[in-house]
């Protein structure tokens, strides 16, 4: 029963996904809108900006540096929970 | 010039301040709960702060973090439903940490409590996070912040917290990478994570089968974030086993938060006439909604354990809220969004509640309810109090977000929703009245009850004090939000209402 | 038409593993093969996002001879290298994925030191006593 | 990670490969502005370091050199390192985590100061993430039995 709900949801899934893909930009077109809208400033102005000549770092540490601080905070969480669940006292 | 600064300070306070619990922790255990209650106090000032901010401006807050503009950078969009859900958040997580202190000593290994509370501030911080937060991606990953501390935090809950923590684990995972593949597919059309420059560019795209497919995606994330109906098998397990006070932080706040993101999704970053007329979401949603509250509150009738009670009630509520939002119009909105604080005050009050009695008596069975009334008067008025707003009596919350709830269906002439809300107003009746006749009309088979009826020889054996009072800001804050719901309408969410509808 | 399907081949890659990994976490019973599940199914929306940053012909995004100070006058073109801002998204998702295994983990160790099973109906029946 | 013999040949040569590692972590931390690297890469090669030293040694080993209290001190520093970069930038009067304000207390240009700002919280992550990886690593392969209750957890399982 519970195969069966899973292979289903397996296939919706499958169809889902294969029906809706059709739109996408096709794989590594330079001209997408992932490549042109936003993106296009980091790799021209991330040097100019910021010194940094390793752009994923540019953005990670500095664009998007508010994401990073809430990485380290994920994993710190995941430090504490580990702690938390596992972590036994003997008497 | 300080002022410009609380959209970030509420979120990086309790952030802050969670380390710093954790490092205190470990020199001096006691100094813990002072610090985090220090940290929460903090965010419901900033958080009433950005409110007050946000009315006499009249229009959004931006902020832009590091100073980068938009959409390169993060910027935080703070408009009148973003305050108004932080405020939700900060004032329940602030009276539940009050109410901790006594419940967490005796339920938690002492060893374990800095952690706890360390936990405690990460997933509120996670939680006002979402609410001002004003980028897709950014939105995922607090999220996440929030869902880990959640995971954890039930985990250390009484026999079966650990399977029920790993069910949760599971679910909430499949949740949170439909949404983040729905990110990844707004991001490969549009190009942007922003909130404001996406919805700006995808009415271009609202013919397109892969925007669909993304919307979809979100659609079935969030609803398992906040436990829509067939979506909810997580939910009654994880409230039931976790801690007292972990579980009254929870289930008011989170699933609530679970609502927030939706209608930002489906109505602010997809316009409403994409939810409405280009995909029929709103119309499937308005079943699921009904299945969920006539479902959900059966349901909470078969239960003997009055936490999971509340946790299939909650299941129902969240139905409610799913249904204001799926009428689509105004009223039907505003109904919703009132509700969400009701809800948020009642079932905070009820779990408060039942962690109270827990504390006392050791366990939660209805049946074992005789003579409560009389054992524990002021915790079980402040119970009726809130089951009356559940139910949708006058002077409470509840009434009037049920009220306009009713008022947005007759509007768009949706009869079976009219319907649904009516039965399932009858069966919140039929099972709070079920704990309430036990607790009240139902004589203890000892002698002295017998003894003429007149309960003599019951003590009062009351809950200390640090307990009842968040019980009671709760209560009466129930009665007096639903006496000024029509100045909370009138000033916050008639603007909270998205364009368009 | 047999065309556009094989050029686009890290799509349909992703939707295999993606699928593969829902169905492992609906039906296993076994609680680690779940989670390896679970996995799979991070794993793939990982390898979808960096699809989304792919560009043809172009190369790493660290600027060539770019490090020090006097790189003001240096012009970098968009089209020479891949679109960096996926690549750093997905090292926050890598690092929440692996903060999800990490706390499932912890999980089924608990689990296992008191039920001795991972096996999930076998658990569930213990918990029913 | 228990074993009667040690086993010389690979004690050794672990023994020398540890500093390495460690040193390569710094390394690609350093780098991590002019080449692929940075500070959680880094803080996941010196976690490893740990690692393969409970593995050569045993556990109680690794524990005497990163006590459970140190690690979760450890973890918040760092953590509390980035944060309090982005407080540095609130209290100089930029927006959270704009180091180009940093550029009043260094004797750099703004521009510059992002550079320095970026290498600060990478450090921040680095500690992090090598306490926690650590941290969970023990918690998972001891069971959450720490310190002095260890060995005889492991009496125990021996004589089982």
């Amino acid at each position: 029963m519970k195969k069966l709900l899973g292979i289903a949801l397996a296939l919706a899934a499958l169809i889902l996904l294969l029906h809706g893909i059709e739109d996408l930009p096709p794989w590594a077109d330079p001209h997408q809108p992932a490549s042109v809208h936003v993106s296009p400033r980091y790799i021209e102005r991330s040097v100019e900006e910021t010194a940094v000549p390793n752009i994923v770092t540019a953005v990670l540490a500095d664009y998007r540096g508010y994401d990073t601080l809430f990485e380290t905070a994920v994993i710190f969480t995941a430090g504490v929970a580990v702690l938390m669940i596992l972590r036994r006292f003997m008497p | 010039m300080i002022a410009e600064q609380f959209p970030i300070l509420i979120v990086v306070t309790p952030l802050t301040f969670a380390f710093l619990v954790n490092i205190a922790g470990l020199w001096n255990r006691r100094l813990c709960f002072p610090l985090a209650l220090i940290a929460l106090s903090a965010c419901l000032f900033f958080a009433v702060g950005i409110l007050d901010a946000v009315i006499t401006q009249g229009t959004p807050i931006h902020y832009y973090l590091g100073g980068w503009k938009p959409p390169w950078g993060i910027a935080y969009f703070i408009d009148h439903l973003s305050a108004y859900m932080a405020i939700i958040v900060a004032a329940v997580a602030l009276l539940v940490a009050i109410y901790s202190k006594r419940s967490i000593e005796r339920e938690i290994h002492e060893h374990k409590i800095p952690q706890l509370y360390t936990l405690f501030l990460l997933n509120v911080t996670g939680l006002l996070g979402i609410t001002v937060t004003g980028d897709l991606f950014n939105l995922y990953v607090l999220l996440e912040v929030a869902s880990f501390s959640a995971y954890a935090l039930i985990a250390i809950g009484e026999e079966g917290a650990l399977i029920a923590s790993f069910r949760y684990v599971v679910m909430g995972t499949i949740g949170a990478c439909l949404y983040l593949l729905g990110v990844g597919i707004v991001y490969s059309m549009t190009g942007s994570l922003n909130m404001v420059d996406v919805s700006g560019i995808l009415p271009h795209l609202y013919h397109s089968k892969t925007i669909a497919l993304a919307f979809t995606f979100f659609l079935i994330g969030i609803a398992i974030k906040m436990a829509l109906y067939p979506l909810h098998a997580w939910l009654p397990d994880a409230y039931t086993r976790a801690p007292s006070a972990i579980s009254a932080l929870m289930a008011p706040t989170m699933t609530k938060v679970g609502c927030y993101v939706l209608i930002r999704i489906m109505f602010f970053v997809f316009e409403p006439r994409f939810s409405i007329e280009y995909i029929p979401v709103t119309a499937i949603l308005g079943w699921m909604a009904v299945i969920a509250l006539i479902v959900g509150s059966i349901y909470a009738i078969a239960q003997d354990d009055l936490k999971r009670m509340l946790a299939y009630s909650t299941v129902a509520q969240i139905g409610y809220i799913v249904l204001g939002i799926a009428l689509a119009n105004k009223t039907g909105l505003i109904g919703s969004l009132l509700h969400i604080l009701a809800e948020a005050f009642t079932k905070g009050c009820l779990f408060l509640v039942a962690g109270a009695i827990m504390y006392k008596l050791g366990m939660r069975t209805i049946g074992g309810f005789k003579n409560l009334f009389w054992k524990m008067p002021f915790t079980m008025i402040a119970f009726v109090i809130a089951a009356l707003s559940m139910i949708g009596i006058p002077p409470t919350c509840g009434f009037f977000s049920k009220l306009y709830l009713l008022l947005g269906a007759v509007e768009d002439k949706a009869w079976i929703f009219v319907a649904a809300l009516l039965i399932s107003v009858v069966l919140n009746i039929v099972y709070f009245f079920n704990v309430i006749r036990r607790a009240f009309f139902e004589p203890s088979a000892s002698a002295d009850a017998r003894d003429g009826g007149v309960r003599k020889g019951i003590a009062i054996e009351e809950a200390p004090l640090s307990m009842l009072i968040p019980i009671w800001v709760m209560a009466i804050g129930i009665v007096l939000l639903g006496i000024f719901s029509g100045k909370i309408i009138t000033t916050v969410l008639q603007y909270a209402v998205p364009i368009g509808l | 038409m047999l065309e556009s399907i094989i050029s686009n081949y890290n799509y349909w890659v992703f939707i295999i593993l993606l699928v593969v990994g829902l169905y492992s976490m609906m039906t296993k019973n076994n609680l680690m093969k779940k989670l390896i599940g679970m996995n799979i199914f991070q794993w793939a929306i990982i390898l979808f996002f960096i699809s989304v940053g792919a560009k043809r012909g172009a190369t790493v995004p660290v600027i060539a001879g770019a490090h020090g100070h006097d790189t003001h006058t240096l012009v970098a073109r968009a089209a020479e290298y891949v679109n960096p801002l996926p690549h750093a998204l997905m090292l926050t998702a890598i690092v929440v994925g692996i903060a999800t295994t990490g706390i499932a983990l912890a999980l089924l160790v608990a689990i296992y030191k008191r039920y001795n099973t991972i096996e999930e109906d076998e658990v569930i029946e213990a918990l029913k006593k | 990670m228990i074993r009667e013999q040690e086993d010389i040949i690979i004690q050794t040569v672990c023994r020398i490969f540890i500093p390495f590692m460690q040193v390569y972590s710094l390394y690609v931390l350093a780098h991590g502005h002019g080449s692929p690297g940075g500070g959680f890469q880094g803080g996941c090669i010196f976690a490893a370091s740990f690692v393969l030293m409970s593995i050569i040694y045993d556990l109680n080993e690794v524990k005497r050199r990163f006590a459970e209290r140190f690690s979760v001190f450890l973890a918040s520093l760092g953590v509390f390192i980035f944060a309090g970069m982005g407080w540095l930038c609130l209290f100089l009067g930029g927006n959270f985590l704009d180091y180009g304000v940093l550029s009043t207390i260094l004797p750099v240009d703004p521009v510059m100061a992002r550079y320095y700002g970026i290498a600060a919280i990478e450090t921040g992550v680095q500690i992090t993430v090598m306490a926690i990886m650590v941290s969970i690593f023990l918690n998972l392969l001891t069971g959450g039995l720490h310190e002095k209750d260890v060995e005889q957890a492991y009496v125990r399982v021996n004589n089982q």
